[in-house]
């Protein structure tokens, strides 16, 4: 997509005058805010726009932007994208989805659009249960949680999307927390930059179902030692005085402190979004609570062919080959015979 | 009389069954010819058998083949379930199917011999590779004694060669390996058939070496196994008749060529996007008997249409509604177990009311059934399969040819009413070929398709005279809109949960489907006038109904046909025409769906003729029922 | 004479319609009353309601109730369409729906009033909660002025109580937050409606005591609460009538409970276990409005019952299928789109013959519709919407309590015919409760599954009188054995292509699901005899035609009503029954499904009353129409 | 299980009579073999065998197999195969699939039953096509591969299932060559052994779609130089001399030659197939010829709580806090009431 200079859009041209029905204290809010801030900053026209979402409290984010938009069915988002997008390339496409849809019915849709590179945006609302259908586990409820399906506690070990989306190949893949308004604007503006597919997974607070499970990376006073901020080129420091780092022990990752002087920044991981390999980024998805920090930002960002540009230089190479189709010559086919 | 090439009378969305590869009319005469190769799926049956009936085509005669492929890919060498068999039926008459019994048959091995000998008429010609019947080979096939030596089959006009033998014979210079003249033996036996049937081979000549051109020496190997099998008819003493069914043809003149069922569709595909000068995206996910459909269409990618091969079925029609939604003619193409795959996204297509063609290749069912054979018994899950009251429009093609001209108007009906249509096909039809002529593109109905693009006043379900929404293109300013699977308000399609609203909705979805019925041409009734039965086919069994119908006829029983291309809505036209007789007779490869249809709709007693065998109805046994009941 | 709580005679694998807590005989009377309480969400309306039922109920009388909840999980405070609200009606006399116009409403918003008022009699009661008619509510409501002063209320009889203001009075002391106190409004609403209701409060406050045991002053709060909006009943000086409903109550002695249709259906499949001895397993993927009952499943791990939240629809019935095959009593709940997506597996479910119960629990359809809404519009994807031949059972439950009896009874089917049932029940008697009598395990129809162990002779389908293969569990020695979905022969179970085998399965099939008729109980016909007319129901829509057709008995009208269980196969008698009546009414919520199967089967012309409103069907409209055709 | 003694159980007792129906010279053929070779050795009575297959030449092997066994439907297996396991964990589970089964149409249950552990055998036939219906792009395809739905060659960049069933956790990951006998004969028997879910990826060969996709790493004569042979503890070495190794520099893999003394053996990582993070085998699953060797071998095998074992210990929570449930009780509910 080229950007063109559009001076006039504000956040306004892209609310809807639906009422937003999600429960007050929603994490979902923000995230609209941002994306409608976002939006108008991008030298998209609004009308090449196009939302698509599956089911699920969060899939309902289309009905309040102000663009074309698809409310689909459970799971399906990704899909629908896809052919969307192949047959529109000029189109800037968004996928809004949950964790029930894109992981649980939505997976396999989820996994084969990260490994094909589709250009699009997908936002994932991960609050770690299932909110629209009023509270079950999710693919990525914590393990023990107690949920409406899991009255003893879960006993399924979650899913980590971005290990998942990682081991497909995908080319960008970040994660944001709903409240942290600027990094999650930050990264809402990288992944509509990025070509090709990319994974915005947004730590989502469902108030009503699950409230609190991103405690520790979210609420202010915790969030510094619980999470580190992850910058390309810089080495893996985090705490609330920058005061601890991640420093990698043969093939196990180690966090280390700054502050006795037995390490220095030098000794610690430098992040690389950039290397052509998935490892360093599924590296650090798989750090959790309480054992390391929780990473922030973005993982993975990488120039890859996406899909739609294979497709079209295939269809080149056909037509360069062939010249574009004539009607007429098909239609005959190859050992037609005349009758006079 | 039996008005098989009559076009119809076009409606709007309507087209005749038959004119993409015209049906040729022609004067009357009886004579014709049913021939089936047989052999092991590795002898190059398929090869040898479509050669041979482009061979027969070019020579003006109608031709009607069925294909039968072993449902193993490689079956072992000479074993009874490897046999692969090809099977062509020509005439200068209307040929309706591939026939029954056979006239000629030509084994390459002794499984295929017993295969196959049950079907060739007393009296017919039985050409044998003798030199495969080995004492192994004998005994995979369960033969305890040489049927060739032991006059078994003294009750037909038996041809033995020695085809590998002569073949090698005649090869022993070309310098090729012992390998690859094996593979030449194929063209030796055409050879001799085409001299049988008393074609001439400068055509085929040079169709091997068009076909080897990267290859002169296998060309030419091919050309001298050709001639040589053609050579030895001309001095082979063992036989004294040469095929010869009268050439008196009469067909509208213009450029022919035969064609499957399947590649029909993807010429519909192709020439949607011509027509309209749209996008034509297909999702898909392979199965068969529908994949070839697919392999046609991704060779295609410089005709403005795109082919995406998707992770399953349900992928395959979401990213087609999505590239819907996106303003592009978009189809899914799938059979039965993938169609069950599908319907919960062509609810969502019914409820955004987005133009989705959706083309079932129907084959053995239930679960994964009989995936190489033919069946008709997916059509009340095209018109009930979906959750809710959820509409849709349903179209069944009757012949290979009919697949184009059936998907083309499939894709009218979706883009006019704002609609998914369901396409039957079936795995007999996909994968037989049928002769015609070739069309113009300015003899078929035309096909234009308009999005809105003014914002003043725009409603997301605001209707026209046909019912439909309007479409519009993403992309387009002001007409920002957003559609989904929950019930809309009937107008502003703002999400409500309003009673009377949806009542209201979903009586208007099915109000917009019932009116398509009335672009449709009027039914062309085929057969006597004075008639007291009628018979009411669908799909692809008109062949074997026809057939059927046309000899009952000969042979002076009062018969009338009407074949169905709309199942949903069914035609206006119908109830009226039924009325007219007093017995009607639905045959179906099922055990009587259209018939749910036809009794629920018209309260009418039906008589159903139901073979479910995976193949085609037997003209003989069809014929049977029809002169009971006429 | 309506009968309704007359058993059935029992047939081998049918059972009574009513007898889980099974339906009380009284004598007659026509006194009843219909109460709804209407506000926010969060305002406690569906506690309030269940608890005033359930204090009804153990007084005797029998009651119907309909939650009605907004679609969204916490809508904004005040809005329209954040109004939760709950609907009873009871009577000493058989209660079939939750009643049409109300007696008596309780709004706690103006939101809450401008919803329900118009569905308030004429001279009917209405309880307002004053503190919540602030102007910012008046204008989210939508009114311009205050109604409750305004006049525009003079028709009702109108209690404007400031239910907020003296709860907190009367709470000032209980040392709770001001939330808290808030929260104990909805006991006050209570205890003031009880008062009205002419109920004592001992009972209540017991059940108090016990739900909050872990907060003693919580429980105390609510308790005052509770006394205190009671004591407010009996110094208001406001109204001057209580509602006395007759009490001379007739019922089966035994112990009585109140259930809902989708706790019903849990309970079957804990009793199904216990009757068997076998392991149930469930497995499933939540979806509105069949949730509840996996969420009443995992907690009974205790009862031999397995409950598996599966990654997709498709998963759940696939996994209950493998279980299936391991010999478990299988389940997958579901509703209208989540079926779509098992239809492919249900087909491989009737090719390998195995036991499984299909469980949809209805919705506003097509796509994913209205979510939270009641329909009857899966019956014909439920009969139809497979590929290829695929029969499978189809059996409907009528009420909550008979849910339970359904779901048992489809276990017995699935066993005994080794094949799919699919239950259909509703969102409407998924969440609506109804009261019966307990019943004891020896009441039940018996229930008992043979394996087979015996290695000598066994082939994989050979069937019994029923049609029926043996189930075989894995495990047993000598017994080894394969299943699929491809066709297999007739006997040996080996992968067959052969045409005549598939066609002689797919009959087979066919006539084994044929064949589940002869077991059912003859139809009960209720109503009339003399009459001209006969109401045709199937499912949830029993309560409002059992009304209706009653009611116009009582009004003098001669009209009978028979409603089906069993939709396929359809009985045996109901043809019979059917050509005893001139005219044939079919109420449904949908367009007319059943009577496409009927219409099919026994070209009789039907009527259709169809109102797709996501509601039950209102008792007057239906009245209506049946007076017109009586 | 318990291991019994059955002494005379042999390849024989596992044989079916249908005739085997593969193309001559496929690979399937060669891990039929091994199956019925290993589980005779296996202490399992023959009865408890399942094996559960999708659609798909590779999912034809339970017909050979006499055990008891279903051919399902394309892609479901895994989900059969957990509600079978579940329900009777006594029983032997084994799924057989393709890569199209698996990984297309299966993708979502095959991840999800990787997260799960659910104690059951999945052996994966990865002939990269689809063989069945003759020949179209599956998911391991390679980029620029032509088939008949890839005409120009393909353009989807292909799956590496091990690196996919790592993501979501798997327990035991395995990979083997259909011809190398001994090796995917150990393969299986470990497989086997392991108490939850173990994936056994089998490279093979589709001798009449595919021919020759593997033979880099099958071919005798290429095939020391193409691959490495994982064992657990020992350096990672390989080349027809042993003398060559991997190396890890940075966060990145390197070949490194041990012939010019520059490294030792010393220097190379050392595989560890029981770490309990993913990260090592993720690293190993990325490696690819021809930069890389190709490891053979045990990716990952450690031991977890399977699924089964949580479902029945949740279950033990309940009954053991609630006793066995009483029918009456649970009927008659908690506010019923007594009518006389
Ligand atoms: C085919 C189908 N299955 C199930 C459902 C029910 N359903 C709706 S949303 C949902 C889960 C949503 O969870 P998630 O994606 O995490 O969204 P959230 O509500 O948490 O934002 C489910 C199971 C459905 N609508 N359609
Ligand atoms: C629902 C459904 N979709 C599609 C098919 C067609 N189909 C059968 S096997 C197959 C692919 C098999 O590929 P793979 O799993 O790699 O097995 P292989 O034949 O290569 O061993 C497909 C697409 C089917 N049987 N069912
Ligand atoms: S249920 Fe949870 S996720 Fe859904 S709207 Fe409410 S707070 Fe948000
Ligand atoms: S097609 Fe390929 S995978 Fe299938 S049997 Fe033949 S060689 Fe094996
Ligand atoms: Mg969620
Ligand atoms: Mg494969």
């Amino acid at each position: 997509m080229q950007k063109i200079q559009i001076n006039d859009l504000t956040r306004k041209d892209f609310e809807t005058s639906q009422d937003v029905r999600w429960c007050p204290g929603c994490g979902d809010y923000s995230v609209l805010k941002q994306v409608q801030l976002v939006l108008p900053t991008l030298g998209i026209p609004k009308e090449n726009f196009a939302f698509i979402s599956g089911i699920g409290c969060s899939s309902r984010l289309p009905y309040y932007m102000d663009t074309y938009g698809m409310h689909s069915i459970h799971g399906r988002a990704p899909a629908i994208a896809t052919g969307l997008k192949l047959s529109r390339p000029e189109l800037s496409v968004w996928v809004v989805t949950g964790d029930g849809d894109a992981l649980a019915i939505g997976g396999n849709h989820f996994i084969h659009t990260m490994r094909r590179n589709v250009d699009m945006n997908i936002i994932l609302l991960n609050n770690r249960i299932y909110g629209l259908t009023k509270g079950q586990l999710s693919p990525t409820t914590q393990l023990g949680r107690q949920t409406k399906t899991s009255p003893v506690g879960s006993i399924d070990r979650p899913v980590e999307p971005i290990s998942l989306a990682l081991s497909m190949g995908v080319t960008f893949a970040a994660r944001a927390v709903d409240i942290d308004q600027k990094n999650l604007r930050d990264i809402l503006e990288r992944a509509a930059a990025h070509k090709g597919t990319s994974l915005v997974e947004i730590y989502q607070n469902c108030h009503i179902f699950n409230d609190g499970t991103f405690e520790a990376v979210s609420n202010k006073k915790l969030r510094d030692d619980n999470r580190i901020m992850l910058e390309h080129g810089k080495p893996l420091v985090f705490g609330k005085n920058r005061d601890k780092g991640i420093r990698l022990n043969g093939m196990r990752p180690e966090v280390v402190s700054l502050a006795d002087g037995k390490y220095t920044e030098a000794d610690l991981l430098v992040h690389d979004e950039q290397t052509d390999c998935t490892v360093m980024a599924y590296f650090l998805s798989r750090m959790h609570n309480p054992d390391f920090p929780v990473p922030m930002g973005v993982f993975r960002a990488v120039a890859e062919d996406c899909y739609g540009q294979s497709v079209r230089s295939a269809e080149a190479i056909v037509e360069g080959k062939r010249g574009p189709g004539d009607w007429d010559t098909l239609i005959r086919g190859a050992d037609s015979w005349v009758v006079e | 009389m039996v008005e098989k090439n009559k076009p119809a009378e076009r409606g709007d969305t309507s087209s005749p069954a038959g004119s993409l590869l015209e049906r040729p009319h022609r004067v009357e005469s009886l004579e014709s010819v049913v021939i089936r190769f047989a052999g092991d799926s590795g002898d190059g049956i398929q090869l040898t058998g479509t050669e041979f009936s482009k061979s027969i085509a070019t020579g003006g005669y109608e031709i009607v083949t069925h294909p039968d492929y072993p449902a193993e890919i490689r079956a072992p060498l000479g074993t009874l379930y490897g046999v692969s068999a090809y099977q062509v039926k020509y005439s200068n008459n209307p040929v309706f199917t591939s026939g029954e019994a056979l006239d000629v048959l030509v084994v390459m091995n002794p499984a295929a011999l017993k295969m196959n000998i049950d079907d060739l008429k007393h009296g017919g010609t039985l050409v044998a590779n003798t030199a495969t019947f080995t004492p192994a080979n004998l005994e995979k096939a369960g033969y305890e004694s040489n049927p060739l030596k032991d006059g078994s089959l003294a009750i037909y006009r038996l041809i033995p060669i020695d085809i590998s033998g002569l073949n090698a014979t005649a090869l022993k210079d070309s310098g090729l390996s012992r390998k690859d003249i094996g593979r030449c033996k194929n063209y030796f036996a055409l050879g001799f058939v085409l001299y049988l049937h008393n074609r001439s081979l400068n055509q085929e000549i040079e169709k091997v070496r068009t076909r080897f051109a990267g290859k002169p020496e296998i060309a030419e190997a091919n050309v001298t196994a050709l001639l040589s099998g053609y050579a030895y008819g001309e001095v082979c003493e063992v036989f004294d008749t040469r095929y010869t069914v009268s050439d008196e043809v009469n067909l509208t003149p213009g450029t022919y060529n035969s064609i499957t069922g399947n590649r029909a569709v993807a010429m519909a595909l192709v020439t949607a996007a011509k027509q309209t000068g749209l996008k034509v995206f297909l999702g898909s996910y392979p199965i068969t008997p529908a994949t070839d459909i697919l392999h046609n269409v991704v060779k295609l990618p410089n005709f403005n249409i795109t082919a995406f091969q998707a992770e399953d079925e349900i992928a395959g029609v979401c990213s087609a509604l999505g590239a819907a939604f996106g303003g592009s003619l978009a189809a899914t193409t799938t059979s039965g177990p993938g169609m069950a795959l599908k319907t919960e996204a062509i609810g969502l297509a019914a409820m955004t009311e987005l133009p989705l063609v959706v083309i079932d290749v129907q084959r053995g069912g239930p679960s994964t059934g009989l995936p190489t054979k033919t069946e008709q018994s997916d059509l009340l899950q095209a018109v009930y399969g979906r959750n809710g009251e959820c509409p849709v429009a349903v179209v069944a093609a009757r012949s290979p040819i009919d697949c184009f001209h059936t998907t083309l108007e499939a894709f009218r009906i979706a883009t006019k009413y704002m609609t998914p249509v369901i396409v039957l096909t079936d795995g007999g039809i996909a994968n037989a070929t049928e002769v015609g002529r070739i069309p113009r593109l300015d003899d078929l109905p035309p096909f234009e398709v308009k999005f809105r693009t003014d914002p003043n006043g725009y409603r997301i379900y605001e209707r026209n005279e046909n019912l439909a929404r309007a479409w519009v293109r993403p992309g387009t300013p002001g007409l920002e809109h957003r559609i989904g699977g929950l019930e809309k308000d009937a107008l502003s399609g703002d999400v409500s949960v309003d009673g009377a609203n949806h009542d209201k909705m979903v009586r208007t979805r099915a109000a917009k489907i019932d009116g398509i019925s009335k672009d449709f041409a009027p039914l062309v009734i085929e057969g006597s006038e004075e008639a007291k039965l009628l018979v009411v086919g669908w799909g692809g069994t008109y062949g074997s109904i026809a057939e059927a119908v046309r000899q009952s006829i000969a042979d002076g029983h009062a018969v009338a046909h009407v074949h169905l291309r709309h199942l949903n809505p069914l035609p206006n036209d119908l109830g009226e025409i039924m009325e007219r007789y007093e017995t009607i007779l639905v045959p179906e490869i099922n055990l009587g769906q259209l018939s749910v249809l036809l009794r629920n709709k018209y309260l009418r007693e039906i008589s159903g003729f139901n073979r479910v065998e995976g193949k085609p109805l037997r003209v003989s046994e069809l014929r049977n029922t029809i002169e009971g009941l006429a």
